[in-house]
């Protein structure tokens, strides 16, 4: 139905595209895979009308369709769910005023006058219809980021739409609201509607698409039947080599406890939070998205506000009344949102990393090192992998995973003792995430204190050595890694007894 | 301080019987009086406002004083209020737009005595209303007589006015006038804004004046306003430049500090002083509220000061000793009557 | 129905303080007016008098008016600094129009018109296609436009019976009618048709709402398909034409044109606007609650006058009850 | 090494224009000054004299010491619109310490700090506490300050040998040595130590970084254990004290209090700020960019009055240039 012709595009400094070929059924599910960095976004956005400047043909049924802003891409009905999800909702409107968006834009003909009652009503059957339960008149910045990505997919599906694009949609999905997704995709499917569909998780994408397509260095370098190929064969292609074990091996050793948190209660969501952490150790935080494990972190690292509790490190009882105060006692969090919480997109990748170590480059008067500095930086670049002009490039032209890794690094340039990732993998490839995994791995061995909350429960039970179970806002349950399965922590997670 | 000194007095004292004055204030009835002034933000409008509330006060009036700064709705909205107010009389200044006639007019309607001081001709229309002015034209013609005198009627000049405002304009009739009775008089240059900076700002420009032109290609400056003069004497001063002189009109303690100053430039300013113009404007509304006969309209003599006759006193001249260098300075008897001495002896 | 059964969210169990401050959030403008009415009123009950509202109304249409403009350019999340002086310009243009080349009313106002569509439309030709920010954009517009203003009146007051350069009179005559705008209570229906118009405009009509899309996410507000630019060109017209509007009424209302007359409303319209962004919670600029913040301002103003506060501290406490209503409204807001 | 392979990429085949674009957004401003000093030069060869740039370098130092505290309230994302009042408010109190009250330098030069301290910490604490945003917040202060100076002054002018209240007077005098720092060559010295340590701050300190992280997301830098409330104190702080000196130096220069002196180099020292965002294409704050646009707008006041512009077509061409200047700065930037 749809096909794109040696579609090419540059950016200043990169070839983003390279002379790509691309095509889609109706009716049928793509699933398009590639590293960090491969150009999925880029070929998506040139399909949905994003970025105009691109060089090759796009077909419709055979015939050429000059796709060329987001307006034309519409008129052949495709729509596309962006991967940054704060890029495409309006913050200070409302829930139903951004799923209607295409409604209000295209939908209203000569129509002057907005029929709110009939805005607001359509909008709530179209979020009946996935399932979703959100009010239509909250405000957009009062969601939470899984709650935004649904009305960003209610948006796509509320107009005509013959080809949908999700990028990444399930980053911010736990396993129920990706089963709810699928169910909501096959019925599209049935509909006739071509589904394009990128993802870093392997078994989703051969558990729903028909044919997969990967990506590597802006080339198309295989597109295949799901059934004709295997998870090994996809990940050979798009790292250009093969990859031994997803989780790293590792003999837990752990020593003493290095925090101890009692009875702590945030203002709106964390209820009597008991915890410990020992050297070496990663413990889990696992739960539902919206379960609350972004407020418990937030709270033990003095980002919101504590109402009740106290927190031990080293024994030593501390008082965490802001993150400063937890960096200065040698905790750290890397945050979950990163465009909004982790980077300063304005400035350089350098600036990025080595933002929580400025002290150990700088000298006498504060004055900064610049070639320690440099150093550093490109040291970690290398470390990480992050894929970048230079250090000296904007983290705004990063993409995704690169991104997140840059806010990984900017923590272990940090030094400290006891780490908090919130979803440290969302939105990253498999071979970074596999390296992700080794640094954290690693930073345990070193006798770190390791937190670790995910909502993806095959990465707490492969990576940590105790999980707490996260109900709205409680830790119902503590289990050790080892005797615990996945299914026994979604038991929990969803509220079991 | 003296003002508000007799205020709380007035209010203290018992109503009894003042002898010997106009029955309005026989019996220590309340007076209530506001000064509303539109432009604002310099030095004579200070000194203005000052003496007219310090004469209202002698007399036992309840002064309240309000400038808008310059801006027109603002003023007018003042006087609308003081309308709906329980004013008995109102000083109006520098009402120099249309409007200021209706509003004036609604003011007298509601029975409030006026006086006006620098405004729009058209109030002399108005019944009842006293218009009072400096008179611009020998401010202007003082200082400008003065600077053609020195240089023999042959001078490379630079002129520094604003257009827009009554006073500018008739300043500017006396100085066009004069250039065309003395054709060696040559205007080289001119600059002029009306700013909150209005000093600063000349200041600037006329640096950039006299790199432009060099020793022996300009004698004088003639400037319309001391806000203009002082910047040009700092400017002049700041270059060494003292062979430039300036001929100003206007005259503050900023002004008097910058002539006294040694090798100063400004040679002579013609003024009236403000404080005595506030003085007179509350005299005339006294005599209004005591329902005495008012001429329409009344213009304040101006006085030449020169630099030479301040450098005559030992002591530095401020604003409250040029009187005693300046004959006739800051002194005028006019309006004032006997009954007005009775009843500042009484408060 | 099945809907509403899903469309409900469990609710939190919120805390008190919390209500107490969204509750200010919502009213605290509101209370500020409320307490300012009853100490002025309680200081002098002519305060409350019909007149004397009246008279607060008349001082704050101007502003009003020039301040609905500033919050269109806010609505896009811009910014037009060069309000006041198109307001000059707007003023300068009717009144010559009168007085110096004896048009008659109709003819006035389009000139007006015209200046205003031509401020707005280079406005957005530097903000849309040249790509400068609005702030610096507006900025340089408004040196431009007041160097404009001051160099069509070549810097004088313009008045009936003038004297003009070749030393003759002015004949033009200022048409009655006009005269009338200025005046209660025309000036006040302005005022009020501004604001109605602006807030029907910006909350009911699609063109409102993409205006507000535009603001809140101009990448979104592109790649859904709204013609982003033509809408950005809008909303400076509508600034502009809003502001020419404000100095129309302002010539009407001094019957002469003075220089610069305009400019000292661009503070006062940016503050109204401002404090309109926290009334009932709104969080966005919106026309209403533009108004409420001109009538803040007007009757701290107003009050101010009547109780005798001392001219040179009457900007004391003008900026205190401006911080009070503001500490109020954001104080433990995110 | 293995760090240069992954970090370099190959380089691609750049446009040309694309390429004179970016060359424009570096040296945009330093092309427009460039021009004018050729035109003015050529208009009149006394324009590049030594003593005429010294003129120009007076005349802007007052700016440029304002325009610096702006850029610093800038590099954490917030606005400072309250320096001009404050800069009002210290010249006020300098020269009351000597006149009316016969104070000594190291006093009056105290006394305007203790007043930008004070002026700084309760603008800090509106916004960091109250968190009303620091656009209002700074619009409130500068109404209140501008009051406060002018009840301090009691709206008159403060020089030596004024008349008192009491009908005596001043006695005190100005020291000799402060009056030299409003001279040349003091004042530019002034000038160029207030630009050197606030570029040496902001772009070689860790204190400079952080507050360019907090401009750029402040929330990250929460996250990153930036004290970021520290830092916006510091930051109001720093941006009143340089309001203060070039009060005081506003003070040295004209030897007297005028009422709400400061209050016009607001709106340079933004524009002066605003352009230095793009000099040699930093797109951000900073102390060198600042001057640079500084020397812009002296050099344009500068040369039109040499080449006798009008004063009344003056702002037309200021505003045209630095719409020019800003034109191309930011054509085809995204
Ligand atoms: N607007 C832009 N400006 C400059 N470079 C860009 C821009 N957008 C993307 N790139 C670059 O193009 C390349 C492809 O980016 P893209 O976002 O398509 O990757 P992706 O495959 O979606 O990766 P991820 O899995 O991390 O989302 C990256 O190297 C990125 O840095
Ligand atoms: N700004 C907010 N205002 C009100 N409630 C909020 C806000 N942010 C989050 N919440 C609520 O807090 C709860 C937990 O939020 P969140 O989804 O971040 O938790 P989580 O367990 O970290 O999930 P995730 O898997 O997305 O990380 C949700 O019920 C959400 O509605
Ligand atoms: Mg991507
Ligand atoms: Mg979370």
């Amino acid at each position: 139905m749809i096909e794109m012709r040696n579609i090419s595009i540059d950016f200043p400094g990169v070839a983003a595209l390279k002379n790509v070929n691309f095509h889609v059924e109706k009716g049928t599910i793509h699933a398009l895979i590639g590293a960090n960095g491969a150009g999925k976004s880029t070929l998506m956005k040139v399909l949905s009308g994003a970025y105009g400047h691109y060089r090759g043909e796009i077909y419709f049924h055979g015939e050429q369709a000059a796709i060329r802003s987001p307006k034309d891409a519409k008129q052949f009905g495709v729509q596309m769910v962006y991967q940054e999800v704060d890029t495409a909702l309006i913050p200070h409107l409302t829930v139903g005023e951004n799923i209607m968006l295409e409604q209000m834009i295209h939908g209203m003909g000569r129509k002057q006058l907005i029929h709110w009652k009939q805005l607001h009503k359509q909008a709530a059957d179209v979020l009946a219809n996935l399932n979703v339960a959100i009010s239509t008149h909250k405000r957009v910045d009062e969601l939470t980021l899984a709650e935004k990505q649904m009305v960003l997919i209610a948006r796509a599906i509320s107009d005509q739409c013959s080809c949908l694009i999700l990028d990444e949609p399930t980053a911010p999905l736990s396993q129920t609201e990706t089963e709810e997704l699928f169910r909501l995709i096959r019925l599209l499917k049935k509909k006739e509607v071509a589904i394009i569909f990128i993802s870093h998780r392997l078994p989703e994408l051969f558990a729903i698409c028909e044919e997969i397509a990967v990506m590597r260095n802006g080339e198309l370098v295989m597109k295949e039947k799901t059934a004709l190929t295997s998870p090994d064969d996809v990940i050979e292609q798009m790292l250009g080599k093969t990859l031994d074990e997803q989780y790293p091996s590792r003999q837990p050793s752990t020593g003493e406890t290095i925090l101890e948190v009692k009875n702590l209660s945030d203002d709106h969501m964390v209820k009597n939070l008991n915890i410990e952490v020992r050297k070496g150790e990663i413990i889990g935080i696992a739960g539902l998205v919206g379960a609350g494990k972004t407020e418990i972190c937030q709270a033990l690292f003095g980002a919101s506000l504590q109402t009740s509790g106290a927190i031990f490190i080293r024994g030593q009882k501390v008082n965490i009344a802001s993150p400063t105060d937890a960096v200065r006692h040698g905790m750290v969090l890397v945050p979950e949102e990163r465009r909004k919480e982790g980077m300063i997109i304005s400035e350089s990748v350098a600036t990025n990393l080595t933002v929580s170590a400025m002290s150990r480059f700088s000298k006498l008067f504060s004055f900064i090192d610049f070639k320690k500095e440099k150093r550093a930086a490109e040291d970690m670049i290398q470390r990480l992998g992050i894929v970048t002009p230079s250090a000296e490039a904007k983290v705004a032209n990063l993409s995704g995973g690169n991104q997140q890794k840059v806010v990984i690094g900017k923590w272990l340039l940090g030094e400290a003792d006891i780490y908090i990732f919130d979803e440290p993998t969302k939105g990253v490839d498999i071979g970074a995430k596999r390296e992700i995994f080794g640094l954290i791995t690693e930073l345990a061995k070193q006798g770190k204190g390791v937190i670790y909350a995910s909502s993806e429960l095959a990465d707490i039970v492969g990576m940590t050595d105790r999980v707490y179970v996260v109900y709205d806002g409680e830790a119902v349950k503590e289990v050790p890694t080892s005797s615990t399965s996945e299914a026994e922590i979604l038991y929990y997670s969803t509220g079991g007894k | 301080s003296a003002g508000e000194e007799g205020a709380s007095s007035s209010s203290g004292k018992t109503p009894g019987k003042i002898e010997n004055v106009p029955e309005r204030f026989a019996n220590g009835e309340e007076v209530k009086v506001k000064v509303i002034r539109k432009i604002g933000g310099d030095d004579h409008t200070a000194q203005f406002l000052a003496g007219a509330k310090k004469e209202g006060e002698e007399l036992g009036f309840k002064v309240d004083i309000f400038t808008a700064n310059g801006d027109t709705a603002k003023f007018h909205d003042a006087i609308a209020q003081a309308a709906n107010q329980d004013y008995d009389g109102v000083v109006i200044s520098h009402g120099d737009d249309a409007a200021t006639a209706d509003a004036v007019k609604k003011l007298t309607e509601k029975g409030k005595s006026v006086v006006a001081f620098d405004s729009i001709e058209k109030l002399k229309e108005v019944e009842g209303v006293t218009l009072t002015s400096q008179d611009d034209k020998a401010l202007a013609a003082l200082s400008l007589d003065q600077l053609v005198k020195d240089f023999n009627g042959k001078a490379n000049i630079a002129y520094l006015w604003v257009d827009g405002f009554p006073p500018m304009v008739r300043r500017n009739a006396v100085y066009e006038e004069t250039l065309k009775k003395n054709p060696g008089i040559k205007e080289v240059e001119r600059f002029g804004v009306a700013a909150a900076d209005t000093s600063v700002q000349t200041q600037n420009a006329v640096q950039a004046m006299l790199k432009k032109y060099p020793k022996g290609k300009l004698d004088a400056i003639y400037a319309t306003w001391d806000a203009f003069a002082i910047g040009a004497a700092r400017a002049i001063k700041e270059a060494g430049r003292e062979e430039v002189k300036i001929y100003g009109i206007d005259v503050s303690n900023a002004d008097l500090q910058l002539i006294q100053e040694k090798g100063s430039s400004w040679k002579y300013t013609a003024a009236v002083d403000p404080a005595l113009i506030g003085k007179i404007d509350m005299r005339i509304l006294a005599k209004k509220l005591a329902g005495e006969e008012t001429p329409q309209e009344y213009a304040l003599d101006a006085s030449l000061i020169s630099q030479k006759e301040l450098a005559s006193s030992k002591e530095p001249v401020n604003m409250e000793s040029l009187k005693s260098v300046i004959p006739n300075w800051g002194k005028s008897d006019a309006f004032e009557e006997e009954w007005m001495k009775t009843l500042k002896e009484h408060y | 129905m099945a809907t509403e059964q899903i469309v409900t969210v469990k609710k939190q169990p919120v805390k008190e303080s919390f209500q107490l401050f969204s509750w200010f959030y919502k009213y605290g403008t509101l209370l500020t007016i409320g307490l300012l009415i009853a100490v002025f009123t309680w200081a002098n009950p002519a305060f409350i008098e019909g007149e004397n509202i009246i008279n607060i109304l008349r001082s704050i249409s101007i502003v009003t008016i020039i301040a609905i403009g500033v919050t269109i350019s806010l609505a896009i999340n811009g910014f037009d600094l060069s309000v006041g002086s198109t307001a000059s310009l707007a003023n300068a243009l009717v009144i010559s129009m009168f007085v110096w080349y004896s048009q008659n009313l109709f003819v006035a106002l389009i000139a007006a018109l015209a200046a205003a569509i031509a401020v707005g439309a280079i406005n957005a030709l530097l903000i849309v296609k040249f790509k400068i920010p609005d702030m610096l954009t507006t900025l340089a517009m408004m040196f431009i436009i007041q160097g404009a203003a001051l160099t069509y009146t070549k810097g004088a007051t313009i008045t009936q019976n003038m004297v003009m350069p070749d030393g003759s009179f002015a004949a033009g005559t200022i048409s009655p009618i006009f005269e009338k705008i200025g005046q209660v209570p025309w000036i006040i229906f302005v005022m009020v048709a501004a604001v109605v118009l602006v807030h029907i405009f910006l909350s009911y009509t699609k063109h409102g709402r993409y205006m507000y899309i535009i603001g809140g996410n101009q990448e979104a507000a592109r790649l859904s398909g709204i013609p982003v630019n033509k809408y950005k060109v809008i909303a400076y017209l509508l600034s502009a034409v809003c502001a020419a509007v404000g100095g129309t009424v302002l010539a009407a209302r001094l019957m002469t044109a003075e220089i610069n007359a305009g400019s000292p409303y661009l503070m006062d319209a940016v503050a109204a606007a401002f404090i309109g962004f926290a009334v009932f919670g709104a969080g966005k600029p919106n026309a209403i609650g533009t108004f409420i913040g001109a009538v803040l301002i007007g009757i701290l103003q107003n009050g101010l006058v009547m109780m005798s506060v001392p001219y040179y501290a009457m900007d004391i406490v003008k900026g205190a009850v401006l911080a009070f209503a503001l500490g109020l409204t954001y104080y433990k807001q995110k």
